[in-house]
């Protein structure tokens, strides 16, 4: 099965979905799509490259722990509504730098959800795949 | 030690200079919002017990330091006492009923921990278990009996109480509260059926019955009746209960005193009588009566106390307290036998002791009822006097046999033999020459606050010969013959009641009916079978589902307008796929149709303009099958598990019919009607200008409502956290 | 804009994931999960204080205003929930310390319990019904993986039961949730205040009666407990406290935020239901604890039990009532709590929950045989302890209302409870010591260990008797804060006036 | 149109209670997905449904064009669905292992917890 065509393809569709799911990530606020959606978009990703390499590779590609990419993603959420408490607004008040640059806060809060919904479902996919092995 | 004696002659002292025999009152509220003041009131009848609590609390004490002396928890032992002895003061102090109520409740913890002191020993642990249930059983009827004449009232207070019993006396709850307080009251003062804790409680160290059934914790029941007797003296219940229960305790207690071989078991059941007695004293309510019972009350104090020491210190002398087996005590405890005979002429009611003089007024009162109740006191009163005798002749006088126990003097400790000598004495005293003393400060007093409306007559020991003298004498010879036929009476009497159940097995029975009942209904509902658990839950809610949408107004019509063919097609083979994962017998087979089912709800999430719904609907369904496919191999197949049985399986289909068919129901009702949509329309203003996002439902999720997704990838974290702690730990194990 | 209404929640959720980067150091974690929990105290200090002062406070975040955005306010009954749970979670943390220090995931239980503190803090907090859902579901699922932690075969089959019981629950809320927002289109508690009474009294019962089969599973009220008794014995002492003192109040907190505000059920037939229900779970819940022989079993069944008392509160639905089961609320957290604290120590003495392998803790250990009796009684309801006032009010209210029957029954509990606690204690603490241990102790106790076990026994247990002695400044909350419940005008005014 | 999904909705959510009663831990699985699926339907429905047009508004604009589809309940379905996956790969995973200790699937037999110990 994991002959060196399948490999090879795998790796290329993966690229596309990983860029996919990061377009969906960064367009959600204005059109379908969104941290979730994005995640859930690189987990298969990976779990097609679980399959095509293996585990331990997907592990060594990611360099740190989907566990901490999780939770770094729940901070950075948190982060951005406690940004707002700095400049004396109420939790998770939306901070737009430019009017007419869309970068604010609730961006920094998707990223945060993209990054939590990732790392953990990643990890626990990694950690069935290990236990079954 | 001496700390707690030195705390009992303080509060002597303090409560004898505060009296007036008019009632002293003092209150701080408390916690006035549940109208509990603390209230203090010292009138006669408080500083009649108060004068019992601490005079003869003080003579434990120092009795029990000697008798104590070199078992390990003594120190513990004195503040037990000291503690017993604050609540129980309290009790007779308190002003308020809740305050009582609380004290009450304090003398029982407290008695539990005095009453199991031997703990190693599984009779005391059980005793005092029997002690605490009955008692705390009886406590908390008293309570309700005690909120209910507070909602009377108007007020937990017991002058104003005292004041409205009007109110009470109209009130349709009056009889209620009569039983639920006689129920507290009685249990506390070990009536029947509940006398046999008292024995029972013979389990603790002689110190703790000398005090516990002597003056306080058992009187406590006797103190409440007095207390409240103004409000339900009137009231036929009152009469005929306090007579029957109280009569029938003392016979039937006095009967089984008789039987007993162990002297502080026969001590234990003439307690039991003498409660009875005053019970029955206390119902009649007429100034001799009241008189001859508070009068009584200070006499088996006083004598009862010193009994219970002087058989402690015999126990320490021989070892056992069997009277089969005790003879010749009186020449080695000498101090004792003066206490004991002191006492157990007091008991018998010979003149001039305060035993006489108590029985002299109970015949005066009972002669003003009728005759029965006066036979019935001739009765006990014979068998009193039959126990004291026994008591002191038996152990003290007669000749040791072989059947007796070698003795060794004890002493040598003061305390052993002072404080019942100070008790016989103090007995003999009183009468003698501080009657008139006794009468202005405490009886007097003490009678009217039991009942306001007596006009007192001061007690004289010598009124001449009149009947009640004759009763007395009767009553004394009557004992003599009790005394010289004691064998064959007794054991007359152990063939009669050997039958009978006696109040400990029905205990037992009761606690172990209410254990199997326990067990029983535990097994009901904690049976361990997850699905009968969900078969309950959804029965209920299927039920409720039902029930109610039936009563839902009908909508006019079916709402189906709109609908195209493909997505009725798509709908049947909703159905079909749903059908194939009800039957399916493989695992991959219903994996695939769980997927397809969920594929059809991502397209018509589609044809509903819900595009991200969708997209994360056809995502998570696509990550479920995986991680179902990933799992599903490790699982055992669906033949190798047992199936319901055809009946239930049609409950089951019954239940989630009625789940389907009721939400369905709910729903078609609820959308026949218009949406007040207040809110989407702010979120559509808005989206734009103030929150810079096109895409409404993203910017709800991450602006509008974002404190709801921050909950949610939270909740996928922590699960991922659990899940792979989870599989981690056999990962090590295996390793 | 009062942003003290957020941190409750914000603290433990920040302080768990500053845990998750720790990892293994088991000092750090210790001292970070308890600094967290010291915060959360000072604020929840701070919050009820401000309640008292200033009444209901209200807070919208992200600025969207009420009912748009969502609002998390608080009343005093709110402030005072929060309060008690960091109380709790203080003294857990403390007691854990010792009590997992030895457990592989000993920094994972710290993670979860904070998560965990914010679930219940947030679902104190929220005024909005779906972000209520959302908070249970992070109380619910923090649960599960505490109760899933270094699992044995016995813990997971009573999770199983556990987690699939709770589930049945949570879609339930949700799917009421769903139906209540298409009959009235709005979320915001203090808005559904005014839009519920105008559906249709059919629907209305349908919805309520979702919304409390839901709660009631939570609160684990007859007969849905099942749940309970089968899984909460199973775990370690600290957890099972923490799952006792505040995962069924969270459940009673929602059925009586939802049934004074939403759906007012005063008159209805589910007042006669839940009164009906609640002698049922204070009957079932005590006899369940007298048929069992090991401690956590047997106060596990009596949370049942208790939590039936609680629920009279609101059944009856007057000021006295709800008052005493709000003191009954705070009362029974601190006392099942330190039940559980002393029965993990005792456990850890003798290596084994059964009171048969127990004994002579009374002469080796008096110190926590007076620290048993004092939550023991308090449980019971004897005078003067905490539990006596809760009682006596709520069974005072049941008289008050003419229901006898239910006073009888609350009475006669209470007798049932007494014996199950007078269990434990004559056989673990005044029986002789048993003379051959089946199992020694696995690791002996240092001192330190036994100051941490014993610390929030001991402060706990001085709670329970300041609360029974000094039951004026209590009570008198308690009722302020039934007041609020019943006419919740202040509320309502704080939630919807709340600026943006 | 509302009508259709309730009945879909009913369907599934029947289906779903039908496979929970059931005694493998896994059907017990399938059982809480559907119902899940149906509880997300429940909620879009109730919120009212619309073909006319999606919540999104086009660029440039500050306003939907046509009549939108309601956008909260599909706010709430997402996070009702995300929050149902984390609980239900949990509850796999749980599933796993309580088969994995009990050698069974039948949740009938899980009762360790609840024997009465010696």
């Amino acid at each position: 099965m994991r002959s060196v065509i399948f490999r090879t393809t795998a790796h290329i569709v993966i690229g596309i979905m990983l860029l996919f799911s990061l377009y969906l990530l960064l367009r959600g606020h204005n059109e379908p799509g969104g941290g979730f959606i994005g995640a859930l978009i690189a987990v298969i990703a990976f779990a097609l490259m679980i399959l095509a390499e293996s585990a331990e590779y997907v592990r060594q590609r990611i360099h740190f722990s989907p566990g901490l990419i999780a939770v770094s993603g729940v901070g950075i959420s948190l982060f951005s509504g406690l940004f707002a408490l700095f400049l004396n607004r109420p939790f998770l008040s939306g901070i737009w730098w430019k009017t007419s640059l869309p970068m604010g806060t609730p961006l920094l809060f998707d990223v945060g959800v993209y990054l939590a919904v990732f790392g953990a479902v990643l990890s626990i996919l990694l950690r069935i795949v290990e236990d079954l092995e | 030690m001496v700390i707690s004696v030195f705390v009992h002659l303080l509060l002597l002292l303090s409560l004898s200079s505060l009296y007036d025999p008019h009632g002293v009152r003092w209150q701080w509220q408390w916690v006035p919002s549940l109208g509990v003041s603390f209230s203090i009131q010292l009138d006669g009848l408080s500083m009649l017990f108060s004068w019992l609590i601490c005079g003869i609390g003080f003579l434990v004490q120092l009795y029990a330091y000697h008798y104590m002396k070199g078992k390990p928890s003594s120190a513990l032992f004195h503040i037990y006492l000291t503690l017993f002895m604050m609540a129980m003061l309290g009790l007779v102090l308190a002003g308020n009923i809740l305050i009582l109520f609380i004290f009450w409740e304090l003398t029982t913890i407290t008695s539990y921990l005095l009453i199991g002191f031997n703990h190693d020993q599984q009779i005391s642990r059980k005793n005092a278990l029997q002690a605490i249930l009955v008692t705390g059983a009886g406590g908390l009827a008293l309570l309700a009996g005690l909120i209910m004449l507070g909602g009377m009232a108007g007020s937990y207070e017991l002058d104003h109480i005292i004041k409205n019993i009007h109110l009470i006396k109209t009130s349709n709850l009056f009889l209620p509260t009569l039983i639920l307080i006689l129920a507290g009251a009685f249990t506390k003062s070990a009536q029947i059926p509940f006398h046999f804790w008292l024995p029972g409680a013979m389990s603790a160290p002689a110190p703790v019955s000398a005090y516990l059934h002597s003056a306080t914790m058992v009187k406590a029941g006797v103190y409440l009746l007095a207390r409240l007797s103004p409000v339900f003296c009137h009231s036929d219940l009152w009469f005929w209960s306090l007579v029957l229960v109280g009569g029938t305790t003392a016979v039937w207690t006095g009967l089984l005193a008789l039987k007993q071989t162990d002297l502080k078991l026969m001590l234990a059941y003439s307690t039991n009588v003498a409660l009875g007695k005053l019970m029955f004293l206390l119902a009649f309510g007429s100034r001799f009566a009241i008189a001859a019972a508070m009068m009584f009350i200070i006499a088996h104090a006083l004598y009862k106390a010193a009994f219970f020491m002087v058989i402690g210190t015999v126990d320490k002398a021989a070892g056992t307290r069997d009277y089969r087996h005790l003879a010749g005590l009186g020449g080695i405890l000498k101090m004792s036998f003066i206490a004991a005979g002191l006492s157990a002429l007091s008991k018998a009611g010979i003149p001039p002791l305060p035993g006489f003089l108590s029985k002299e007024y109970m015949y005066k009162a009972a002669l003003g009822v009728s005759y029965l109740p006066t036979a019935i006191l001739v009765l006990i009163n014979a068998v009193m006097a039959g126990l004291a005798f026994i008591i002191v002749i038996k152990p003290f006088l007669v000749k040791p046999d072989e059947n007796s126990v070698p003795l060794k003097s004890v002493e040598k400790y003061t305390f052993l033999w002072l404080p019942p000598l100070c008790l016989g004495f103090l007995g003999l005293f009183t009468t003698l020459f501080g009657l008139d003393w006794l009468n202005a400060t405490l009886i007097g007093p003490a009678s009217i606050a039991v009942n306001p409306g007596l006009e007192t007559e001061p007690l004289k020991l010598w009124q001449g010969i009149n009947l009640p003298l004759i009763l007395g004498g009767v009553s004394l010879l009557l004992g003599l013959v009790v005394y010289r036929y004691h064998d064959a009476i007794s054991g007359f009497i152990d063939q009669i009641t050997r039958r009978l159940p006696s109040g400990n097995d029905c205990f037992e029975k009761v606690m172990q009916m209410i254990s199997r009942l326990a067990s029983w209904q535990t097994g009901i509902f904690q049976h361990g079978r997850l699905s009968d658990y969900m078969l309950l839950l959804f029965s209920i809610l299927g039920v409720h589902l039902l029930w109610y949408a039936a009563a839902l107004p009908v909508p006019r019509t079916m709402d189906f307008h709109g609908v195209s063919l493909h997505e009725v097609i798509l709908a049947v083979f909703l159905l079909a796929a749903v059908i194939t994962l009800l039957l399916s017998a493989s695992r991959l087979m219903g994996i695939f149709s769980l997927g397809t089912a969920g594929f059809i709800t991502t397209l018509f999430l589609m044809f509903y303009n819900a595009p991200d719904v969708a997209k994360t609907q056809l995502l998570v369904e696509t990550l479920t099958v995986i991680f179902l496919v990933m799992v599903v191999r490790r699982l055992p197949g669906f033949a190798d598990t047992a199936t319901h049985s055809a009946v239930r399986r049609a409950v089951n289909a019954g239940v989630s019919l009625s789940i389907g068919v009721g939400v369905f129901w709910t729903l078609t009702s609820i959308t026949s009607g218009t949406m007040d949509t207040k809110l989407t329309d702010y979120f559509a203003a808005n989206s734009v200008i103030a929150a810079h996002g096109r895409n409404i439902v993203n910017v709800i999720l991450v602006d509008f409502r974002a404190m709801d997704t921050l909950g949610e990838i939270s909740v996928v974290v922590m699960a991922a956290l659990g899940a792979s702690t989870l599989l981690k730990k056999r990962k090590r194990r295996n390793g | 804009m009062n942003s003290l209404l957020v941190l409750p929640v914000i603290i433990p959720l920040g302080g768990a994931l500053f845990l998750c980067m720790l990892r293994k150091r088991t000092t750090a974690v210790t001292a970070v999960s308890s600094l967290t929990a010291g915060f959360g105290l000072t604020v929840g200090v701070m919050l009820i204080s401000l309640v008292v002062k200033q009444g209901p406070q209200a807070v919208s975040l992200g600025s969207w205003p009420a009912p748009y955005g969502i609002v998390f306010a608080a009343d005093l009954f709110s402030a005072a929930m929060v309060l008690i749970t960091w109380v709790i979670g203080l003294g857990i943390v403390i007691y854990s310390a010792a009590d997992l220090k030895h457990k592989p995931s000993f920094a994972h239980y710290q993670v979860l319990i904070q998560f965990l503190l914010a679930g219940v803090n947030g679902a104190f907090l929220t005024a909005d019904l779906f972000n209520l859902y959302v908070w249970f579901e992070v109380m619910l699922i923090a649960s599960f993986g505490l109760m899933l932690l270094d699992a044995g075969s016995i813990q997971i089959q009573g999770g199983v039961k556990y987690v699939f019981l709770n589930l049945i629950s949570t879609l339930t809320m949700l799917l009421a949730i769903g139906l209540l927002y298409g009959a009235t289109g709005m979320l915001n508690f203090a808005e559904l205040h005014h839009k519920t009474p105008v559906l249709s009294p059919g629907l209305i019962n349908i919805l309520a009666g979702l919304f409390l089969f839901s709660f009631s599973v939570k609160s684990a009220l007859f007969p849905l407990y099942a749940w309970l008794p089968a899984s909460y014995h199973t775990l370690p002492s600290s957890v099972a406290a923490l799952f006792a003192a505040l995962l069924t109040k969270v459940g009673i907190y929602a059925v009586i935020r939802t049934f004074t505000l939403v759906f007012p059920f005063e008159g209805t037939g589910w007042q006669t239901i839940l009164i009906a229900v609640s002698g049922l779970t204070m009957l079932t819940g005590v006899l369940g604890a007298a048929s069992q022989f090991t401690i956590k079993k047997i106060l596990s069944f009596h949370i049942i039990s208790q939590v039936g008392y609680i629920i009279i509160g609101i059944a009856l639905y007057t000021r006295l009532a709800i008052a005493g089961s709000i003191l009954y609320l705070i009362h029974h957290i601190i006392v099942k709590a330190n039940l559980f604290l002393i029965g993990g120590f005792l456990n850890r003495k003798f290596g084994s929950d059964h009171l048969s392998k127990m004994g002579g803790v009374y002469k080796s250990f008096p110190v926590l045989a007076v620290l048993f009796m004092i939550p023991a009684f308090s449980l019971a309801g004897f005078p003067p302890l905490s539990g006596f006032w809760s009682k006596f009010a709520v069974i005072r209210a049941s008289i008050e209302t003419d229901h006898y029957w239910l006073a009888a029954t609350a009475l006669i509990v209470s007798v049932l409870t007494i014996y199950s606690m007078l269990k434990i204690w004559n056989e673990a603490f005044w029986k002789p010591a048993p003379t051959d241990p089946v199992s020694k102790p696995v690791r002996s106790l240092s001192s330190r260990e036994a100051c941490l076990y014993l610390v929030p026994i001991a402060t706990f247990a001085l709670l329970t008797l300041i609360i029974g002695l000094a039951a004026e400044p209590f009570f008198r909350f308690a009722d302020q804060a039934a007041l609020q419940l019943l006419e919740p005008a202040d509320y309502i005014q704080a939630v919807l006036g709340v600026k943006g | 149109m509302e009508s259709l999904l309730s009945l879909i909705t009913g369907m599934l959510i029947a289906a779903g209670v039908y496979l929970m009663l059931e005694r493998h831990i896994l059907r017990i699985l399938f059982g809480f997905i559907l119902i899940s699926n149906g509880v997300n339907l429940a909620i879009l429905t109730s919120g009212r449904l619309s073909k006319t047009g999606l919540p999104i508004i086009p660029p440039g604009g500050v306003m939907p064009d046509t009549p939108y589809a309601n956008p909260l309940s599909q706010a709430l379905i997402l996070t009702a669905i995300v929050i149902g996956f984390g609980v239900l790969i949990f509850c796999l995973v749980l599933a796993y292992k309580a088969c994995q200790v009990q050698e069974s699937a039948d949740v009938n037999l899980m009762n360790l917890s609840e024997r009465e110990e010696k």
